[in-house]
């Protein structure tokens, strides 16, 4: 069997922004300029959080350069209610899913308040041990089931995740169950610096699917329509009752892999040249904007303008803490008084020379 | 305690079904979920009969997958369900141990109480019913260091429906461990309606001026034993239950010991690192100028535990007991 | 993907001991007889196993009465060198590739020493933690194929099995660096209580190998001429560099999970009493050889016979020991020497009332 | 200990990567396996250049799965080879946990010595580097606790290489700890070629007749700090690096307290359940009447620990620990 015949990529637009001739509803300007918003925002936010990285102003941080579409598309694809599970990479997502921004800055400054989402939004902390938030996405949209409603969850995690038991044994269960949950897949190419071809034997990770017996597809990740389209479909399927789907969004991350990585010790940088000239998500927006007639510079130039507006403001928000309250540390432990944490917090705060 | 109330009698692992069963009346969010628990209602029938009353909606058989099943009932309890997992026996927890120990515990800080885990995992364990390998882990030291973790281990009917009544109720994880080796060993009265006893509180089973004896779980009535025959000889021992291992009731450690001036304690895990050292530390803290003896650990030793046939000279008995007794007052 | 199409159920010989057909080299007169005496061994092994529990004389057992084919027909694939990795289950499998049948009884006895296979024969102890075992075939598998040689591992373990992470990180780790071991699954329909469908959304097992891009195949567990076949296939490929091999043996326990279970709490003990009629593994090998003229009652007769000395003996054997020496428990902690068990050790032995 | 041998000068993380690459080179069975271990040298590039000198048969990138990298590995060692595993830090070994206590530290019981697992797992761990979440992990207690395994931490460049070298030759699994904090804290004399440090010795690093510390890994260099400042207003201490935290030095951890009389632990770890339970355990066995004050405690806290921003509020520092100097002289 041939899993790339059995398992296409699904494209819509080109990498210059050509309709490929599919057929979807979802090939509209007005989403065209949506998905260019959130997809350059993201992008600004990105370079801006490298930016203060560098400076010294936020700690260690994990670029998503070159991945908008993936996340971009699938987040657009939820709606209030449902709950999403991101990795360290997914800001783009999460922003997109309404997280705050100030926030997003201050988990990667260390403060613990930036685990917090707003209120009435359900998106989690990024998980830092690889593919453990699998299991509590596939739990919380097993309560959404088991409470009757059509909520569902969205978990994001990348090709290296595969390799983890939690990604089988979330995808086990949420199969056997048939619980409403969409498997967001970035394959990027590579884990820190371990290439695909070290993390599986398969040329695909959609075909995974066929050991749950539950739909696999495959999509452009720099394609923000057919992500969008495909996104929709799982969730739409999840929300009838139809169970999960894992989608594999085939990207690209074109930066280190975090702030602390040197990508050229183990790959040809090129590489990421060549994709971004010939793939890159927000070009390819731009272009078939461009091809169908709508391309507007001065809106695209607002666009920009306003989104380094909103990052400004973010930032300054975020550097109004400079740290975390150290009560922080112990009042969210329990609900309730255990006597070891209260006994350690009294020596920190009144016994003078603990509290550094 | 138990004047005006109807009461039946229970063994511990019936209490515990009971427990279940009653919260699970109660209180529509709880689920119980785990290997076997469903038609088969466990491998000890501590679920026996849920199933059949409860449905499969809220009594339910998983895939055999232990860190699925812990960290989608994380996911659970994070919207709105209070799940009670069992795991078959505290040995096949450790596949689990990462959904335990950087989630389960640390959702709480992490999102600033915004997401709880009011999580229930219970599990079997210790030696003495002549289980196969790994069936016989006593580990519970490994847990009672996990920040925002709750360890509880009943040692009688009443007991255990009365805390594991409570740790449902628990807004938090607690890490509920059931000895298995006195899961029939005796009926007792207990209450046919809900009642709870509270977490972290001790609870003294005998009273002697000479020794403070620590013990939880099936090693409680070991102790009590040897306690009985050291009276025979002079020797009188206060016997605690300590019941909750994390947060351990220090103030019943510090009264007992400041009292006696001598302490033991008992285990079934192995002394190195053992809770055993934890109370240690809780009486070095507290008692210092009372002690008049070092302190004696009746413990496993630092071996795997043993298959079988060596399963009781590896656990501790009344006699390794009344030894340390003997020492300690000898001292 | 019709995957009950994609993985048929391979089979030589019908229930009724026909041949269906298909053709292989391995369905002789000479193999027929020597299945049978290792398949009656196994049963009469396994009987006596569950009677002396009943007589207090081992502790708990778990019965294999039903999947002898299963497990012999893999075992005899295997040649000396290679190695084993049992559950609790497959003492029909150890025995056949020369364990120990006293020490075999000795671990059910609760006698560590039964943990130890003869010198030279590679048989692990039984693995109590369900799946763990796959990782270390996989690690044995992969030293000898860095040492060079064509030996190979042999993997055994359940359906409810499949669904632990370590089945997944086994089977995507050999895959990745195309490991020479047979993953040998006995799909015998139940998890202790639990039936395949509450384990898995798939029909089958085989199909899994899809996810790893290895080959699987799915065998009649109780046909010992296709599961000695598929097998014999399965190691040949992983000899000569072709990798893992995900096998799946359809079978079915007459019995208890273990002798601590009573099956009537969750399945209908009719259907055991219907397989064991129509496609028991040795009443098959027995017709079989009636239809090709080969049967000889006396022989028969002589097999039982010398299984039931040989059985008698080891239970003899067995029962020399009590119970383990204590020191056992102190002495192969460490390979050196360390002062905690050293101690522990002298105070067991030395000071008086510690030694029940 | 360095008059006749060639040294060269290196970090920590410099000298591991010397350890490892002098077993490669020694031994045929080494093996280094791990996560980014290979092409891009670790992520703390302690295997840097170790791909490079002895291919991807020997210095092995490995799938993105603790447990499968540890439970292979366990099967390698079992037949012939030596592996050396990296974790990438020690927040990501709770995975392969089951396969840490259930197999790796079992096998050779369970099969009285027929097969063996000489299994090294490397880890860096502690907080200090302004990393995230998980990533600061001191769970050493989590393993000394099992029986089976050693548990190594080395608190300079030397020490490193010649405790690393000895857990790889040791015929048993070791879990060797790294202080990443202190990684690259400055360079030291280390001899060019191999040589051991042994294992379960600890190092007394400063002498004092008042107190007794005992610290490990990052923690040793801020004790000795703190007993610096301490001896300049006459409370004079031993500062001891315990390097093996099982089995523990128990001859120096008496010798130690029998002379001072008082006792300071210090660890990054939560404090309930931590190895300084176990040192304090070994000096109530052995020094009960040597004790001039209750032994105190500088540790973590039992919380998760902190974000960045407080990640140096959660740590032992050198007021902690002067000020628990003078609590204990001034009992
Ligand atoms: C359990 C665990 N092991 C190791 C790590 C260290 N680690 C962080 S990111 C990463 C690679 C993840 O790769 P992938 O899943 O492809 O996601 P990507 O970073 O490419 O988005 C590793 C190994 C971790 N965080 N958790
Ligand atoms: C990690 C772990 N979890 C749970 C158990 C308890 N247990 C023992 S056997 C078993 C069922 C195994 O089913 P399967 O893999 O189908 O094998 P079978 O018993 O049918 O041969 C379970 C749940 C265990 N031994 N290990
Ligand atoms: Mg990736
Ligand atoms: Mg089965």
């Amino acid at each position: 069997m041939d899993m790339n015949e059995k398992f296409p990529i699904v494209q819509l637009i080109t990498g210059d922004g050509r309709r490929t001739g599919a057929i979807s509803e979802n090939i509209t300007i007005e989403k065209a300029k949506r998905f260019y918003q959130h997809m350059v925002f993201s992008r600004l936010f990105d370079r801006k959080a490298v930016n203060l990285q560098r400076q010294g102003r936020i700690g260690t941080y994990a670029p998503f350069e070159g991945q908008e579409a993936s996340q971009i598309g699938s987040a657009l694809a939820m709606e209030d209610g449902d709950w999403m599970f991101p990795t360290y990479r997914d800001h783009a997502a999460t922003a997109a899913f309404g997280h705050s921004l100030k926030n997003i800055f201050l988990y990667w400054k260390g403060c613990i308040e930036g685990c917090v989402p707003p209120k009435g939004k359900h998106i989690f902390p990024p998980s830092v041990p690889i593919a453990s938030q699998i299991l509590h996405a596939t739990g919380t949209a097993w309560a959404e089931q088991k409470k009757g409603t059509d909520r569902v969850s969205i978990v994001y995690f990348g090709d290296g995740a595969t390799s983890e038991g939690d990604f089988h044994e979330g995808l086990n269960f949420s199969s056997v169950f048939n619980i409403p949950v969409v498997f967001f897949n970035q394959n990027n190419g590579y884990a820190i610096s371990v290439p695909l071809e070290r993390q599986m034997k398969t040329k695909t990770i959609a075909q995974k699917a066929l050991a749950y017996d539950i739909p696999g597809v495959r999509v452009d990740g720099n394609d923000v329509f057919a992500v969008y389209d495909e996104t929709i479909k799982a969730v739409e399927r999840a929300r009838s009752g139809g169970g999960p789907t894992l989608i594999e969004a085939v990207t690209w991350r074109y930066g280190a892999h975090t702030t602390t990585d040197e990508p050229s010790k183990y790959r040809d940088q090129s590489e990421s040249k060549r994709r971004r000239e010939n793939e890159d998500p927000i070009t390819r927006v731009e272009r078939f904007l461009e091809h169908e007639g709508a391309w507007d510079s001065n809106w695209a130039e607002n666009v920009h303008e306003e989104a380094e507006q909103k990052l400004d403001e973010a930032v300054i928000e975020m550097e109004k803490t400079i740290k975390s309250d150290e009560s922080l540390m112990f009042d969210h432990v329990f609900g309730t008084d255990v006597w070891p944490v209260q006994e350690q917090k009294h020596r920190f705060f009144y016994e003078g020379s603990e509290k550094g | 305690m138990s004047t005006a109330v109807n009461t039946k009698k229970l063994t511990i692992v019936q209490a515990i079904t009971d427990a279940l069963r009653e919260m699970l009346a109660e209180d529509e969010s709880v689920l119980v979920l785990g290997e076997d628990v469903g038609k088969n209602g466990g491998v000890f029938r501590a679920t026996d009969g849920l199933f059949e009353q409860f449905g499969d909606d809220r009594v339910i058989d998983t895939p055999l997958a232990e860190s699925g099943l812990i960290g989608s009932s994380i996911g659970l309890a994070m919207n709105g369900f209070k799940p009670v997992v069992e795991i078959q026996f505290l040995g096949f927890i450790y596949p689990g141990f990462n959904q335990l120990i950087t989630h389960a515990t640390r959702i709480r800080t992490r999102t600033q109480s915004r997401y709880t885990v009011p999580l229930t995992v219970r599990a079997p364990y210790g030696s003495g019913v002549r289980a196969p390998e790994i069936h016989s882990d006593s580990t519970e030291a490994l847990f009672t260091h996990i920040p925002g973790l709750k360890v509880v281990v009943p040692s009688n009917p009443y007991d255990a429906k009365g805390l594991l009544i409570s740790s449902i109720k628990d807004p938090d994880p607690v890490l509920f461990l059931e000895p298995m080796k006195i899961y029939r060993a005796g009926k007792e009265d207990v209450p046919t309606e809900s009642y709870s006893v509270p977490l972290g509180k001790a609870s003294v089973k005998r009273t002697g001026d000479d020794v403070s004896i620590f013990a939880w779980g099936a090693m409680v009535r070991v102790a009590e034993k040897a306690a009985e025959e050291a009276s025979k000889n002079g020797m009188h021992c206060d016997v605690i239950d300590l019941r909750t291992l994390y947060p351990l009731d220090k103030d019943a450690i510090a009264e007992s010991v400041q009292k006696t001036g001598r302490a033991i304690i008992v285990h079934e895990a192995p002394s190195t690192g053992g809770v055993s050292n934890d109370v240690i530390e809780i009486i070095n803290d507290t008692s210092f100028l009372f002690m008049r003896a070092p302190i004696k650990k009746v413990t496993g030793y630092d071996t795997p535990v043993p298959l079988f046939t060596l399963e009781d000279d590896y656990a501790p008995d009344e006699k390794k007991i009344y030894r340390a007794i003997e020492e300690v007052t000898r001292f």
